[in-house]
């Protein structure tokens, strides 16, 4: 695999990874009133600068764009680089739009306003780094640093459980985070030895030429640990527990871009490094990703809690970019990106819902609601599409992912496709019955409950603003998938070098 | 007579130059001794004490590298390094050592001096080439510990943990002496060169390996390392609490940085034996130390326990016999410094406090109190963790490689494994801190002292951890220096 | 010859055997005259290897000074009661601590030590005895270890009085 | 004459008491003792080795440790009046209030 | 052409606009009537391009723009005009606007009187999509895509349990033919590498038969699922929940029709294969009859209507697996026409007698209403297939041409026919005449419906009774798109296998036009056969429910474990709610306790739990007891020892 790179003119990366930081320090100094602009000015300005980066970067060619590289620390041969691919690029700017939903819908928070604010900024940071870094320790800083931040936001701002929930997801994804450094630090050292390189650039690693049972040794080790941040079944667990005890943005930072690393990891690195080990696992990955999708929509449907429901269904979509990846076809692998990309956006959405719902009626308890569509029908229409969207319904980006990944795994294994695309029906299963339940159904409330909430106030500016872009880009993607496809598709077609040629 | 003068001819005047800093210790040590018996003024007593180890911490930079004393003491700069890190621990400790003696109630300027003395013999204990100064430095600072460690007046634990950590550590004594005197007995010499000269891997016998054996289980005994560690955890909990930060510290590195130079200068062709034993004494402290801390609720003790854990990462790099191991070794020692200080001045300056019994439940909404000091744990306990981009990470990062690099897999993944524990109960602290409502309004106090040293070590931390080419460097520096002294 | 082989084996057992009395002996005033009576025979084992300095040092330093310090504080400390030993870590540790001296046995007879590689031969301390052999070295080459060795006596001394000394807070509190 | 191994076997054995005296006794001056038992177990060690060799390294040695013994053994004595006069006791058992 | 676009968008703007603005400024009559000129102005393009392909008979194909590249091949937005869509266009929006037009009356005071025009014109934008599209991805957009419209406007009343839960219901057991359907699509476009369906229909000659087959059965699947065929027709009737002029647009020309269409636009497929073609016509067959059956007993106004739906559609799936297409696409056509009849006159005895649906309830109402009951009676009478109605020219041809192909199939179908005009008079019967069973406290304001309703309703019975006489004219357009002879965008090699498929229509020979075929009906023997059971039907229902000479109750007696088996639907809803709702409910809910709760966190938990024991355990060493400290130092210093002298 070789890469051309192109420098960056202005350090556009390194900048949108240093505004949040800088953002968190001028907050941390500053009075608490200021906190929530500061933070929203942030993140937008975060969103502009990658949305200038997403209409500049040049699709025709594969190239790392707006890279960066400086040597940092010599003795053990890293350097800080950055750059982007689509697949970054896309996932950054992913990062930048959910960053703005959740700062925006945050502004009726009210405990502990300054270090919510501070650590949603350095998880911002954070997330960005994980996508943009090439060198394997920066990488690794990243990945580990947004530890912090999500567990202090699932611990402090959460619900009743939220220590244990904050605890296990700590804990369970540092076990898995451990594993993948062995892996990378196991590479490291065979390509000193082997070839006398002293790197941990990933451009270096990526061409190491593994033998076939060191490949399968660090792909598992890697496997390890990016299964568990996707999370794949059955490593999943951890994943309910988190989403139903973190506070609505935590919910939805943890679901469109915390999870996406897992993948991203596996797209990036499972298959440029272990082309081999990666075929060899290709049936037992589209096993884990069928069971994800089947088992954990049952799981799913099985739930009374709204956002363990939701929290279940990102874990059967993260089913489908799981088998994407490992049918190892552009196909796939194009609907793999675009379902991490739309599934971001859906599931953002879904949990925003969900912690509409509980603002309102203070409840996430499938069982207390009902009838909610008529006293907020905005609110109802809006959640309706992301819950199609989610669903998979064709014109909304859920489907574009899930036809193209389905597609992949049809050539790859057709069997697998065709269980997978039952996920159409159990999936529509559990997101409508969730709406069914919340939305509909007015004539099984009680009549003191339609009382008190026929004064339900329907969304607010914030709570709207929060919402639309999603589901505008959920629209976007859905009727216009061509542009998204273009974007990635040289990327994919690179990361896939090592499979179909070219 | 002939074979006497002989002997003695050569010898002529030692050069003091290179001792400075440590004639600076001593002197300072003294005066404050004289000041002592004429005045009982505490301010003096302190500024004194910073300003003798200010002095030496400026003077160590230009001492001039050497040997002295006939070859009895060896100044380069590995053990300039360590000297200066030593000074800047025990000056640390000293600037919060006041207001705690103070609010405590207990011995004033015994605790200076001590302290000092203790200082000086860990900058003998780096500064050996040879198997006698390394003893008397040792026990000069061992001896001074027992004693700071029983100094709390009026509280019966000092006195019990002091007790214990003198019995344990005089067994740790004669173990390390009868080590050497089989050592001696094998080679014929006290000298780090002529040792390594005469041990090869071509001829390792009983005799050799046996007197490695024992030394290596005094050191172990002194690096608190699982199955010598008793006395930690009791000395640890039983010390006041700057002391213990200057045990769990200052006396923790000097003790590593001895092991290393001792394994690398002395033993350098044994290492097929103590790599062996000092991996199965590592994955021993891991294992012990990270399980252990999991159910303590006094987080002194905790912290204790974890310091055993931390010996296990730290000598764990010892199993890998190369010299990105014994800088993966110096570099987390350093930075445990760091991490170690922070942790225990923190609860020094927090142990002030009304009401406060290092207990958890101590801990609970302390984020809310004093959300700047909960901040600096934070960072300390993610540190200790090793989450990035605190520098912890990279200590441990270091160790990993170098274990990876030897192809030592079942340690490596034991470390993980092991923090993947630990992680529970530093995430404890964190959730105490962060997600308990606290259950008393009351403000804190920091003297300025506390407050500068907690505030300089989180900020290195932080620092250290995006920029660690910092300590790399001079890690790498001294493990080439160290690499040097083989034989010579 | 003879002689110090026989001196060997009588002071060798006589130290053993009054070591054990340190160990078993269950009032602790026995277990301090077994110690006097261990380290004179130590002493004896340094004079029979012609180590007379040590030796006298043995007695002198240990036998005396410290054993006197032993005795004081046996004196003002009442007499033990109770049981003397704790019987669940001697079924431990007494095996475990004989199969130790089977291993340092081992190590003792088997090791490969050197002989000889020292100036001091016997002819050279013939001519100028033991002491001043030793005497010589400490004085000159090993000065530095030695001044550091009076520093820990002085640390020690500081911290037995610190320490051991009547504290009147605590004679306060326990009068009132 | 006496192989000097024996001198070092004796000191093992002598070493092995006093580290027993440590476990079994309950007498924390006993402790003490024993502590002397094992430092004074090293000096044979010392100067049986250093007489084989032919050198005066390990009587000097040996000084040292007489030195570090008498050190420890008075602040160990400190440290049992102190704790004689706080709990009036000077008994292992009751000096396990640090564990666990 | 490429004013086509307006067809589909209009609709689209209209539901836009609605959706935006209808309710804060549109509100009542506004939106209702934005919804009409949009769906007008829509019926009017596709009028005026139906006038312009019936000219020509050629086709046209209009690409909007790339939805996604795939590889080599582009999927796209884009427009196959061609007589078979335009047809189906032309219905699908001439009788939408009648809907409209009548939905404005009856949706009068309605709270939700914006949303509802606007799910509306996103159903038919949907509906649209799917008929106007050339290839299966953007066929699917639209089929999904009134499968959601169908499940908003279903669940209009959600605040009504059984409306949601019938809304749900439908979407749920649509998705599960979607399911195969899309994987039917992805299987196309393994095999073909397109989605075209002219170039899969030129690629046909290189796959293999089996292939053809799967993905023509794969499809078909699809096809059960919307068109509600036997196994997957178990929301339909639930459907009725839904306001009436939701019933009649998916069960006239909507949604429940796509089905049939896709059948019919990818003939060529299905054609290549005749095992496709015999479980078309299996399952028609079976959901003719069955569903016939279970008509025969409802007491719901609309589902009995409902169910003479599925019935009909089985007639035309029917049609299609006997390889008669156009004739399944003519009945298509004048069912259309009729069920929106009667679906709007059942409305409009809806709105006049206040939402009571059940038919014994009611009765006379002929006195009250006479428009209703008229119009009702013709299209009672066109679906029962009683010449000159539309029904007779639509319906006997098929029943004509099973019996030239297959004597079983006939049988069926023929029984089916008897049982439909039985049935939907028995409806007349007891809704319009019969006996005085009203209420008396609603008798009092029953009315005539409002011009808005009936208008529609009086163009839609005129279509009815006139319709059946273009017989020909059908035919003959829909040549180019159904005849392979005549299909201009087939290669030589696909004409061939398509003939072959469709051979077995062969021998069928019937009059095109509707005159001959009218006087070759009444005189063949199975043509009088057929309409004498119609009529017998008819008569029967009358002797039963207006002479009352036999009772009713006294048949159900009689046959109770049939008229049990009829009325409990042959009990499908039964046994799928055991197995796949309550059964996969409690399933899944079992699993997660035992599968995640119990191994898989217990695992998880466990290891934390076992690390906490350990710690537990292990502190116990540090008992605090010197000697205890010694003791295990000791051991340490013996293990230590041992390993180091091995080492040697």
């Amino acid at each position: 695999m070789t890469v051309e790179f192109v420098n960056a003119t202005f350090p556009i990366i390194t900048v949108s990874i240093l505004i949040p930081l800088i953002a968190a320090g001028v907050v941390f100094f500053t009075d608490e009133k200021h906190a929530k602009p500061i933070s929203i000015i942030t993140s937008i300005i975060v969103f502009i600068l990658s949305t200038f980066m997403l209409f500049t970067y040049d699709y025709s060619t594969y190239a790392i764009q707006f890279y960066e590289k400086y040597s940092w620390i010599p003795f053990l041969g890293v350097s800080y680089e950055v750059g982007v691919d689509a697949l970054s690029l896309t996932m950054v700017w992913l990062t930048a739009i959910s960053f703005v939903a959740a700062f925006v819908w945050s502004t009726n928070i009210q405990k502990r306003i300054k270090e919510y604010f501070i650590a949603f900024l350095i998880l911002e940071a954070a997330c960005i780094g994980v996508f943009v870094s090439w060198d394997m320790v920066w990488f690794y800083i990243f990945w580990e640093a947004m530890l912090i931040p999500m567990f202090l936001i699932i611990g402090v701002w959460g619900y009743a459980e939220r220590i244990y929930a904050a605890t296990k997801f700590f804990i369970y994804t540092f076990f898995g985070s451990l594993f993948l450094l062995i892996g990378v630090v196991g590479m490291y050292i065979y390509q000193f030895v082997e070839k006398g390189i002293l790197s941990t650039s990933y451009f270096d690693l990526v061409n190491l030429g593994l033998p076939f049972r060191l490949e399968i040794i660090f792909f598992l080790l890697l496997a390890l640990g990016f299964a568990i941040k996707v999370p794949m079944w059955p490593f999943h667990t951890w994943l309910p527990a988190a989403h139903v005890q973190a506070p609505t943005a935590g919910s939805v930072i943890l679901a469109a871009v915390l999870l996406k690393m897992g993948t991203y990891g596996f797209v990036r690195f499972s298959l440029p490094w272990f082309p081999e080990a990666s075929k060899y696992f290709v049936p037992v990955m589209f096993a884990l990703g069928v069971i994800a999708i089947i088992y954990t929509a049952m799981m799913a449907i099985a739930q009374t809690h709204i956002k363990r429901l939701i929290a279940y269904s990102s874990v059967s979509h993260m089913g489908f970019v799981t088998l994407g990846t490992f049918a190892l076809n552009m196909e796939g692998m194009n609907g793999a990106i675009i379902t991490m990309i739309s599934h971001g956006f859906t599931s953002a959405a879904l949990f925003l819902a969900a912690g509409f719902i509980y603002e309102r009626v203070h409840s996430y308890e499938i069982k207390d609601l009902g009838g909610l569509a008529r006293f907020m029908p905005v609110f109802a229409t809006l959640f309706m599409i992301s819950a199609m969207a989610s669903a998979g319904l064709p014109g909304l980006s859920g489907f574009v992912g899930e036809f193209l990944a389905l597609l992949g795994t049809f050539k790859a294994s057709v069997i697998t496709a065709v269980l997978a695309g039952l996920s159409l029906v159990v999936g529509a299963g559990y997101t409508l019955w969730l709406y069914h339940k919340a939305m509909f159904k007015e004539s099984e409330l009680p009549n003191e409950k339609i009382e008190k909430w026929e004064k339900l106030k329907d969304m607010n500016t914030a709570e709207l603003l929060s919402f639309l872009p999603l589901v505008i880009m959920m629209f976007v993607i859905g009727i216009y998938p061509a542009w998204w496809i273009r974007l990635i598709e040289t990327t994919s077609a690179a990361i896939l070098s090592k499979f179909i040629g070219g | 007579m002939s074979v006497l003068q002989e002997l003695v001819a050569g010898l002529g005047a030692p050069d003091f130059s290179v001792v400075v800093p440590e004639i600076i210790i001593l002197l300072t040590a003294f005066t404050i001794f004289a000041i002592e018996l004429f005045t009982k003024a505490r301010f003096l007593i302190s500024v004194i004490t910073v300003f003798g180890l200010l002095l030496a911490g400026i003077v160590i930079p230009f001492t001039p590298e050497g040997e002295t004393f006939y070859g009895l003491y060896q100044v380069d700069t590995f053990s300039l390094t360590f000297k200066f890190f030593l000074v800047m621990t025990s000056f640390f400790v000293v600037i919060i050592m006041r207001p705690y003696l103070e609010a405590k109630n207990t011995y004033y300027g015994e605790y200076y001096y001590l302290l000092l003395f203790s200082l000086l013999g860990m900058m003998m204990m780096v500064s050996s080439p040879n198997l006698i100064t390394f003893y008397v430095g040792i026990e000069l600072a061992s001896i001074s510990m027992y004693i700071l460690a029983g100094m709390y007046r009026k509280d019966y634990l000092s006195k019990e943990g002091a007790f214990k950590y003198l019995i344990m550590g005089g067994t740790g004594t004669a173990l390390i002496s009868y080590g050497i005197a089989l050592i001696y007995g094998r080679t014929g010499s006290f000298d780090f060169s002529t040792i390594a000269t005469s041990i090869t891997s071509g001829n390792l016998d009983v005799g050799a390996v046996g007197g490695l054996a024992i030394l290596l289980i005094g050191l172990a005994l002194k690096a608190s390392s699982v199955p010598f560690h008793f006395w930690t955890p009791d000395a640890y909990q039983g010390a006041t609490t700057p002391i213990t930060a200057f045990m769990a510290v200052a006396a923790k590195i000097a003790t590593f940085a001895v092991i290393l130079k001792i394994m690398v200068e002395a033993f350098p062709f044994a290492y097929p034996v103590w790599t062996l034993g000092w991996a199965l004494l590592a994955a021993a402290s891991m294992i012990f130390g990270n399980f252990v801390a999991l159910r303590q609720d006094n987080v002194k003790r905790m912290l204790a326990y974890s310091s055993i854990a931390h010996s296990g990462y730290i000598l764990a790099a010892l199993a890998s016999p190369t010299d990105f191991a014994f800088t993966a070794l110096i570099f987390y020692s350093l930075v445990y410094i760091f991490m170690g200080l922070g942790g225990f001045i923190f609860l020094s300056a927090m142990e002030r406090q009304y009401g406060w019994s290092n207990h958890i439940n101590d801990f609970k909404g302390l984020a809310k109190r004093s959300p700047v000091m909960a901040l600096f744990m934070l960072v300390y306990m993610f540190s200790m963790l090793g989450i990035p981009p605190t520098v912890g990470f990279f200590g441990k990062l270091g160790v990993f490689i170098a274990l990876i690099g030897s192809n030592i897999w079942w340690l490596a993944v034991v470390l993980v494994v092991m923090s993947i524990i630990s992680a529970g109960y530093y995430l404890r602290i964190v959730i105490y801190m962060y997600m308990h409502e606290p259950t008393s309004k009351a403000r804190f106090n920091f003297s300025l002292g506390e407050a500068f040293a907690l505030a300089f070590m989180a900020t290195f931390i932080l620092i250290l951890g995006i920029y660690p080419t910092l300590f790399w460097d001079i890690s790498g520096y001294l493990t080439a220096v160290l690499l040097q002294n083989i034989g010579k | 010859m003879e002689l110090t082989g026989t001196a060997f084996w009588v002071f060798s057992s006589l130290a053993v055997l009054s070591a054990f009395g340190v160990v078993f002996f269950r009032n602790i005033v026995y277990a301090v005259l077994s110690l006097i009576s261990t380290l004179i025979m130590v002493s004896g084992l340094f004079f029979t290897m012609g180590a007379e300095l040590i030796g006298a040092l043995q007695i002198l330093i240990y036998a005396v000074a410290i054993v006197v310090f032993y005795v004081l504080v046996i004196s003002t400390v009442p007499e033990f009661k109770g049981k003397a030993f704790q019987t669940k870590y001697m079924v431990i540790s007494i095996p475990v601590g004989m199969l130790i001296f089977v291993e340092l046995a081992i190590v003792s007879l088997f090791g490969a030590w050197k002989s000889n590689t020292g100036v001091f031969t016997p002819d050279v301390v013939k001519e100028v005895g033991n002491v001043k052999a030793v005497a010589t070295m400490l004085f000159t080459k090993y000065l530095f270890p030695f001044e550091v060795a009076s520093l820990i006596l002085l640390v020690a001394m500081i911290g037995s009085i610190v320490i051991g000394r009547k504290e009147h807070v605590i004679d306060e509190e326990a009068e009132g | 004459m006496v192989p000097y191994e024996y001198y070092v076997a004796l000191s093992g054995l002598l070493m092995v008491l006093g580290l027993i005296g440590v476990a079994i006794r309950r007498n924390i001056i006993a402790l003490l003792i024993s502590t002397e038992l094992m430092l004074n177990a090293v000096n044979i060690a010392f100067v049986a080795f250093d007489m084989k060799l032919g050198d005066v390294g390990g009587q000097v040695f040996v000084f040292f440790i007489l030195t570090i013994a008498a050190a420890e053994a008075s602040v160990g004595l400190g440290l049992i009046m102190a704790i004689y006069r706080l709990r009036k006791d000077v008994d292992t058992e009751t000096l396990t209030e640090l564990k666990h | 052409m490429e004013y086509l676009w307006i067809i589909p968008f209009s609709p689209l703007i209209a539901f836009i606009v609605i959706g935006l603005f209808g309710y804060k400024f549109l509100r009542e009559p506004l939106s209702g009537i934005i919804a009409v000129v949009a769906v007008a102005i829509s019926a009017v393009a596709s009028v005026i391009g139906f006038i312009q392909v019936a000219a020509t008979g050629g086709y046209y194909n209009l690409k909007l723009f790339t939805w996604m590249p795939l590889g080599d091949y582009q999927i796209s937005v884009s427009i196959l005009w061609d007589p078979l869509s335009a047809l189906m266009t032309c219905v699908v929006t001439v009788i939408s606007t009648f809907i409209f037009i009548f939905a404005t009356g009856y949706m009068k005071n309605e709270p939700s009187y914006p949303r509802f025009f606007a799910y509306l014109s996103l159903f038919v934008f949907m509906m649209l999509m799917l008929t106007l599209s050339d290839n299966l991805v953007q066929l699917f957009f639209g089929w999904e895509g009134v499968g959601l419209a169908s499940y908003l406007l279903i669940g209009f009343y959600h605040h009504k349990s059984s409306a949601a839960d019938a809304a749900f219901e439908s979407f749920i057991t649509n998705r599960v033919g979607d399911w195969l359907f899309l994987t039917g699509t992805i299987l196309a476009f393994v095999t073909f590498g397109t989605l075209d369906y002219l170039e899969i229909f030129n690629k046909l000659p290189e796959a293999s038969y089996w292939v053809i087959t799967a993905i023509a059965l794969l499809l078909f699947g699809g096809a059960v699922g919307k068109s509600a065929q036997l196994g997957l027709h178990i929301w339909l009737p639930n459907a009725m929940e839904g306001p009436t002029p939701v019933s009649a647009l998916i069960h006239a020309a909507t949604m429940v029709a796509a089905g049939v269409y896709m059948v019919a636009r990818l003939m060529p497929i299905f054609a290549a294969s005749d095992i496709a073609l015999d479980v078309v016509l299996f399952i028609g067959t079976a959901s003719a009859f069955i569903a016939a059956t279970m008509g025969l007993v409802q007491n719901d106004i609309k589902r009995v209507i409902a169910y003479s739906t599925m019935s009909q559609l089985g007639y035309m799936f029917a049609a299609e697996g006997l390889g008669l297409f156009r004739e399944g696409m003519f009945h298509l056509a004048s069912h259309a026409v009729f069920k929106a009849l009667l679906f709007l006159a059942a409305g409009s005895v809806l709105i006049g007698i206040h939402h009571i649906l059940n038919i014994q309830k009611m009765g006379q109402l002929r006195k009250y209403m006479p428009i209703t009951a008229i119009t009702f009676l013709i299209g009672a009478l066109a679906l029962a297939g009683i010449p000159p109605f539309a029904g007779f020219f639509s319906k006997d041809p098929i029943i004509e041409g099973a019996f030239e192909i297959s004597k079983a199939v006939w049988f069926f179908l023929w029984l089916g026919a008897g049982l439909t005009a039985f049935y939907i008079f028995r409806l007349y019967f007891l809704v319009f005449e019969d006996g005085d069973r009203l209420d008396p406290h609603v008798k009092k304001h029953v009315h005539e419906s409002p011009p808005s309703m009936i208008i529609p309703l009086i163009v839609l019975a005129s279509g009815a009774v006139v319709l059946g006489f273009f017989k020909e004219f059908f035919g003959n357009f829909l040549k180019p798109s159904l005849d392979p002879a005549h299909m201009p965008f087939l290669r030589e090699e696909t004409k061939v296998l398509v003939e072959e498929g469709l051979s077995r229509a062969h021998h069928v020979h019937m009059a095109e036009d509707a005159l001959h075929f009218l006087i070759h009906s009444l005189t063949s023997p199975i043509g009088i056969l057929a309409l004498i059971t119609a009529v017998l039907g008819i008569f029967t229902a009358w002797v039963i429910y207006q002479l009352q000479k036999i009772s009713a109750k006294e048949i159900a007696r009689t046959f109770k474990p049939l008229y049990l088996l009829f009325y409990n639907r042959w009990y499908f809803d039964f046994v799928y709610y055991a197995v796949f709702v309550f059964g996969y409910y409690k399933f899944s809910r079992i699993l997660w306790y035992i599968g995640d709760k119990v191994i898989i966190d217990g695992v998880v938990d466990g290891s934390a739990k076992t690390s906490l024991v350990a710690g537990d355990g292990l502190r116990l060493l540090q008992s605090g007891n010197i000697g205890a400290y010694i003791t295990q130092m000791a051991v340490g210093i013996l293990i230590f020892l041992g390993i180091f002298l091995l080492f040697v």
